[in-house]
């Protein structure tokens, strides 16, 4: 099975191990991940206003670039893969808005003339996660492991986008499991806490860090109460809110002893013994590979 | 203490009826339960809380409302909406708010500069939804 | 083809069952291209039974139109079954009237011949107008051989072929006692296909081509004679009190006659195409039962005539109905 | 044939957007119109008195009304015209009111409406023929099904009155929740102490019929003939032998949950719900005991002292003829499993309201000290969260049901006295007290026992070490609080219980869009149903206290006497009729009866048997369901001919 695959802005810098470690999880898993041609960024955020035709362009031409690379695919459902769960959100968002005002689409249709594209409505948008749950199943990623994460105790953070809103959430909004049922089947322990969609301050990072300093403090401090070792999340701007911003704080003394946080593919490729090299540990603010080699996960002899 | 007269003249119903239109939503099915602030997790930050904005809006009190920083620290995050009693999608006023200031009052805003180096640090993700939401980019 | 022997046999076993009364089948016409219905009571009356590509007419009809006479004291009924031939789309008509308590199962044996599609009567009788004389048409290699004044014409089986015939779902009987020969192979077009342009075409236009179609009608209600499903004892139409349609032959009339029995219809009809091929003013009926089934489908997916057991579509109820059309 | 036209102002309600004396005129000139006239208040005596003499002096033979719906004053013109000798059914209403004045604004078109309604009428009235009324006869018997207080109330008051009343439990026990509750609001009264004395006089009555541990499965016939299929379910001790002496259940091997303690608590699979439960008797659940199998256990028979104990006790069908039924199935409440945002039900200190009532009674899991269900611990502060899933069109219940504040103030106000230094804190949206000495008690509970009272909604409940912190907003400061709590009980709001839904699809009653029994009239007929007969108390209808519910009981009961207490009683007269003719029996309209009021039989014609459709006059109630159905036209309706109603339709067609 192969699908197309939206990678998005961040998935080519930041995120690299993000990106890498799904396709080669993908890949094992029979469920590959194949890029899109010629994909523009989603839009980031969503609009929320009704009459901003203008910010929902992006995202139309790209489910309409995906609808063609499906057609090429062959064998391919109509659906085109996310991992970044704000392009998840913008994309699904987008895609339902415009299949309920076909007014709208076409007044958006009209401007994509340009590009010769044109979007029938006929896509649906799926986050990898999804297509974990649904089309490879929890059994087959369990099979896979061959590395099974023990010792780690994991805090899924699903952050707001991968549940709000109605239109785009992909698990129950106040009680998803799909994260945690993953950790699972790697054989990690998972962690019960109350702040796995706590927002971590999104965008503000640009010029409100005060905002998104006070969200991780609340954020990490739950976490290692409930006996957390490590967070997973979905989200490359999670990410790098948790993760670089654990570090700030650690040098204005307000936080010591930050945890690493993965991605979920980055950990399902340590588990299932996939190379080292798609994860781009290096790009973490915080070292990682500290606590798998304490934990014996990597570096073993075999 | 403050003191305020109440009065739906012209202006005050144009407010209104412009963050309706902008939001989509219908800014009178709010019934002030307050489920939207407190389970805001910005809250401590704002200077109003958001169902006062809310009640702010539907009296049209357009100086108060846009005065308030409270819709510049949402970072819709959409708890509000999903939890809403009243099916409002909270966020969305907030987010007509920000775009009523940007479309009609945009003197009022500050401008930021910001270093060249938190440029290249900070991903493209937050520069993208960051001018989004606060800029007419 | 169907082996002509073999009908013939099976119905005289048929007809020798002591609970069958007679048999309806097709025999030959009086002249040209027609086939009509055969009511055989004896061996020798079945000796005349064929079955050819010209046998489009729906025998289904028959057995509602037989009269019950008076009984004289002491007499008793004769609750003997009537044997019927039945192409697809005949069985289908029967399965129709049984849910809809028309008569019972056990009122008819049917003798089910998996239909290789029947011709358009009306284009072959176009292309050969002075044919008068008795013809017999054979399917062979999908084309149709016949002789028309000493000179023998193939022609190829699409051409001729019913339009009905062409998206037809069920060639094969779905309801029978006995099955002569092997079921056909369906391989139907799309069934909805002939009616899109229509309804993609403007309201004004679709407007303006019915009241053209129905200017024609004459009102002779051979679509209703030759419907199997057209079978109340009173129709409608012949009602004086209250008078639901009037007797004029005018655009209103005749738009109100013709949409009132497609409605009527809409759920039942099961597609053989017996009204049109009956129209002597070869108005396309069916592109409006056409267009009800497909509503129909869409909407309660239901396709008339295929299970006894189902209630009929308009004589169903669900209290969960969504009722969306309420706004 | 002379027809009157009467044109009602009904105030300023019609002609402030009709103007009748145009309607008045434009009637005069209608064929067979012999008296058209206008008054304000049709409705009242001197307006029937107009028509009463107009009737006398001018003649007439038809009546036409145009006034409000027909549902509000049909049967007063029907009487009124009966009065001067007119067939009741030859009275034509139009509804000039809710079908013109009250949703159009222009007055120019409101009256052409109401013009172009009132000639239509007077087109159908000159076809109107005059019907019988049909009579029945009567058992004089009641059923009520269900016995919380509300149908405690309605049998014994149908009992009171000196006739035979059935009442149906499909619990072991008599009391439903209003036994599980500890104390009553607003006068802190026990709830068992005032409920018991009603229960054991149920026990006692001779004109009452018990049958508990049983459902009713199967309702036929109509209005003063009902017959009923009561399923009565093995309860495996023989009632009468049993002595309660308890010696069964410390034998009993099986430990399940107690539901009479919504599961804080054990019992055994041979109990009581509790100690007042009428009947006195154990039950075995069958779902818990080891199987009703001698050979795998019989601890319990093996202790009886009396041998009450019976393991081949089968299911019992009891089939008994009713001339009137009260529903009173009650309710539930709302599940915590659907509220995500507090728990789920996941976190174990966050309780309903039921489960803090059986928390806080000396009768409880805890016997009276107020303990928390995680640890045991005693409870030192409480949040109450009103409105737990109410008023929330978007995710839970649309509705408030209106006892939530009332009960978590109660509940409040329990634990101030249990718990002198603890602390009680409701978080409110609204307080509702709309009873009698409601707000008296409410103004108590702050007053005397401090219970703060936080305007605001919760959003979110978090386990936080052994507490959990409430997320909240205080909209009175404008502030978002948190706090942390030993104890959280929801409010929970008030569902339709499953009792309901089922015995509606078994009744056919019409439910309204929240699952609630509908009323036949929200206002003047609050009891009656869709079905003439069937009455309906307490929350099957919708949210209630015990007050109302208990005086909705005694309506109930009422209204079921007036049937069962007369010898016949007359049925709908526009009832469906079947032309033979026409009529080829293909049994559409018998499945489309809503009241299954039509039979195919057989008719004989020349020697031929024919199956046709025949109405049973009593069951049909005239809803027009199968005329509409039947494909050939061979159903009509009395008093709406097909001929009557295309006389309607040309008029309408007509400018």
């Amino acid at each position: 099975m192969k699908n197309s695959y939206f990678p998005g802005c961040n998935l080519k810098t930041e995120a690299k191990g993000f990106e890498q470690s799904a396709i080669a999880v993908s890949k094992a898993l029979d469920a590959e991940l194949v890029e899109m041609p010629e994909w523009n960024c989603c839009g980031t955020v969503q609009t929320m206003t009704t009459d901003n035709l203008m910010r929902r362009i992006a995202p139309v031409r790209v489910l309409s670039r995906a609808s063609n690379h499906v057609k090429e695919l062959k064998n391919s459902q109509n659906q085109v893969i996310t991992l970044c769960s704000m392009c998840n959100s913008t994309l699904k968002i987008v895609n339902a808005e415009v299949k309920e005002n076909p007014n709208d689409l076409e007044k958006i249709n009209f401007q994509l003339e340009n590009d010769d594209l044109v979007y029938e409505g006929d896509m649906e948008v799926k986050h990898f996660l999804e297509i974990l749950r649904d089309d490879v199943g929890y059994e087959n990623i369990a099979k896979k492991v061959t590395n099974p994460l023990e010792g780690m105790k994991i805090a899924s953070y699903y952050g707001c986008m991968l549940l709000h809103p109605e239109k785009a959430k992909i698990d129950d909004e106040e009680m998803p499991t799909v994260m945690e049922s993953i950790v699972l089947s790697l054989g990690a322990e998972v962690v019960d806490w109350p702040y796995f969609k706590q927002c971590c301050g999104s965008y503000h990072i640009v010029d409100r860090d005060d905002i998104v300093n006070s969200q991780v403090v609340k954020i990490i401090r739950n976490a290692k109460k409930t006996g957390a070792n490590a967070l997973i999340v979905a989200c490359p701007l999670c990410a790098y809110n948790l993760d670089n911003q654990q570090v700030e704080l650690e040098k204005l003394g307000v936080e010591k002893e930050p945890i690493p946080i993965f991605y979920f593919t980055q950990l399902m490729a340590i588990a299932m013994g996939l190379p080292q090299k798609v994860n781009h540990f290096e790009d973490h603010h915080i070292n990682p590979i500290l606590l798998l080699k304490e934990l014996g996960l990597i570096g073993k002899k075999k | 203490m403050s003191y305020d007269y109440i009065e739906f003249g012209d202006t005050e119903k144009e407010f209104t009826s412009k963050i309706e239109e902008i939001s989509g939503q219908n800014i009178f099915s709010c019934y002030q339960c307050g489920k939207c602030s407190a389970g805001c997790a910005f809250s401590n930050l704002m200077e109003k809380t958001i169902n006062h904005t809310m009640q702010l809006v539907q009296l049209g009190k357009k100086e108060k409302v846009l005065q308030s920083n409270t819709h510049w620290v949402c970072a819709s995050c959409l708890t509000c909406t999903v939890r809403c009693p009243r099916e409002i999608d909270v966020a969305a006023v907030m987010e007509a708010i920000r775009e009523y200031t940007l479309r009609y009052e945009p003197e009022t805003i500050e401008r930021l500069d910001l270093p060249e180096e938190l440029l290249k640090k900070i991903p493209n993700i937050a520069l993208v939804g960051s001018f989004r939401k606060k800029s007419e980019l | 083809m169907v082996d002509q022997k073999m009908l013939v046999e099976v119905a005289k076993e048929t007809l020798a069952r002591e609970d069958v009364k007679y048999i309806i089948g097709y025999k030959k016409g009086s002249y040209g291209f027609q086939t009509s219905a055969a009511f055989a009571y004896t061996p020798k009356d079945v000796e005349e039974f064929i079955f050819t590509p010209l046998c489009n007419k729906n025998l289904a009809k028959y057995p509602l139109k037989e009269e019950k006479l008076p009984l004289k004291r002491g007499e008793e009924e004769d609750k003997r079954k009537i044997g019927l031939v039945v192409k697809g789309c005949d069985s289908r008509a029967i399965v129709q009237i049984i849910q809809e308590n028309g008569m019972k199962r056990e009122d008819v044996v049917l003798i089910g011949i998996p239909c290789p599609g029947v011709i358009n009567q009306k284009e072959i009788e176009k292309r050969f107008p002075n044919q008068s004389e008795i013809t017999d048409i054979n399917e062979i290699n999908d084309e149709y051989v016949f002789t028309v004044e000493g000179k023998e014409h193939k022609i190829p089986k699409q051409e001729l072929l019913a339009e009905v015939c062409k998206t037809c779902e069920y060639p094969n009987p779905v309801l029978y006692d006995v099955m002569i020969g092997e079921e056909v192979e369906v391989n139907p077009k799309a069934e909805y296909e002939g009616i899109k342009d229509l309804e993609e075409a403007p309201l004004e236009n679709r407007w303006e081509y019915w009241e053209e179609q129905f200017q024609r009608c004459i009102r002779c209600y051979a679509c209703r004679e030759a419907c199997p499903l057209c079978y109340c004892s009173t129709c409608m139409a012949d009602l004086l009190e209250p008078q639901w349609i009037r007797r004029s032959v005018n655009l209103s009339e005749n738009t109100a006659w013709n949409i009132m029995r497609a409605f009527h219809l809409a759920g039942r009809c099961i597609s053989c195409g017996a009204c049109e091929n009956a129209c002597p003013m070869d108005i396309p009926l069916m592109e409006l039962n056409k267009k009800l089934g497909k509503e129909v489908k869409e909407m309660f997916e239901y396709t008339p005539g295929l299970d006894i057991d189902a209630k009929p579509l308009l004589g169903s109820f669900n209290p969960d109905d969504p009722e969306e059309f309420i706004k | 044939m002379r027809i009157g036209v009467y044109v009602c102002e009904c105030g300023k309600n019609i002609s402030a957007t009709v103007d009748v004396e145009k309607v008045v005129d434009y009637a005069k000139s209608l064929p067979n119109v012999a008296a058209s006239r206008v008054y304000k208040y049709m409705c009242a005596d001197p307006g029937q008195e107009l028509i009463k003499k107009d009737i006398e002096e001018l003649k007439l033979d038809k009546v036409i009304v145009a006034a409000c719906s027909p549902r509000m004053h049909e049967p007063t013109f029907r009487a009124a015209i009966e009065d001067k000798g007119l067939n009741p059914y030859t009275l034509e209403i139009v509804n000039i009111r809710e079908q013109v004045s009250w949703v159009h604004d222009d007055k120019k078109k409101g009256t052409k409406k109401a013009k172009s309604l009132v000639k239509s009428s007077v087109m159908r009235s000159a076809l109107m023929e005059p019907l019988d009324r049909k009579k029945v006869g009567v058992t004089h018997k009641a059923l009520v099904i269900g016995a919380g207080i509300a149908g405690i109330q309605a049998a014994l008051d149908i009992a009171g009155s000196g006739y035979q009343v059935t009442l149906v439990e499909k619990t072991s026990s008599i009391g439903g929740k209003m036994a599980q509750l500890d104390k009553t609001f607003p006068t802190l009264d026990c709830s068992a102490c005032i409920l018991s004395p009603k229960m054991v006089e149920v026990g006692r009555n001779p004109n009452i019929t018990l049958i508990a541990n049983a459902e009713v499965e199967q309702v036929d016939g109509y209005v003063g003939n009902f017959k009923v299929k009561i399923k009565k379910k093995p309860r495996y001790v023989i009632e009468e032998r049993c002595t309660m002496c308890d010696d069964c259940v410390p034998v009993c091997p099986v430990i399940v949950h107690d539901e009479y303690n919504e599961n804080l608590s054990p019992r055994k699979a041979i109990y009581i719900a509790f100690p007042q439960a009428i009947p006195a008797s154990y039950i075995i659940n069958p779902d818990d005991c080891l199987g009703i199998d001698p050979l795998i256990c019989s601890k319990c028979k093996d202790v009886c002292g009396p041998e009450a104990i019976d393991f081949d006790m089968k299911p019992e069908i009891i089939e008994d003829e009713f001339g009137a039924i009260v529903v009173a199935t009650g309710f539930d409440t709302y599940p915590i499993e659907n509220l995500g945002e507090y728990g789920q039900g996941n976190i174990p200190d966050v309780i309903t309201g039921l489960e803090f009532e059986r928390l806080i009674s000396p009768g409880g899991p805890s016997t009276g000290d107020l303990r928390r269900p995680s640890d045991g611990k005693l409870v030192k502060n409480v949040v109450f969260i009103h409105c737990a899933g109410s008023r929330d069109p978007a995710k839970h219940l649309p509705y408030c049901s209106k006892i939530c504040c009332m009960y978590s103030t109660k509940q409040a106000l329990m634990f101030k006295h249990e718990v002198r230094d603890g602390t009680a804190v409701n978080f409110y949206i609204d307080i509702r007290t709309g009873g009698k000495d409601y707000e008296e008690f409410y103004q108590r509970a702050a007053e005397e026992a401090k219970v703060i009272y936080i305007r605001g909604k919760v959003s979110e409940l978090i386990q936080d070490g052994d507490k959990i912190l409430v997320k909240g907003v205080n909209t009175l400061t404008a502030e978002t609080v948190e706090l942390h709590a030993d104890l959280v009980v929801l409010a929970t709001g008030i569902i339709p219980s499953q009792g309901t839904k089922d015995i509606a699809s078994v009744l056919r009653l019409s439910l309204g869009i929240n699952g609630f029994i509908k009323e036949a009239h929200p206002k003047l007929k609050p009891v009656e149903t869709s079905i003439t007969g069937v009455f309906v108390a307490g929350c099957a209808t919708g949210p209630k206290d015990i007050p109302e519910t208990v005086s909705q009981a005694g309506r109930a009961a009422v209204r079921a006497c007036n049937i069962i207490a007369q010898d016949e009683i007359e049925v709908e007269a526009t009832i469906a009729h079947v032309d033979e003719i026409l009529c080829r029996g293909c049994g559409i309209c018998v499945g489309t009866c809503p009241y299954s009021a039509i039979t195919l039989i057989d008719t004989k014609r020349f020697g031929n048997i024919y199956k046709v459709a025949s109405v049973n006059e009593a069951l049909c109630k005239g809803c027009g369901s199968c005329a509409a159905a039947c494909l050939n036209g061979a159903i009509n309706q009395f008093g709406f001919e097909d001929k009557q109603i295309l006389a309607m339709i040309q008029a309408l067609g007509e400018e």
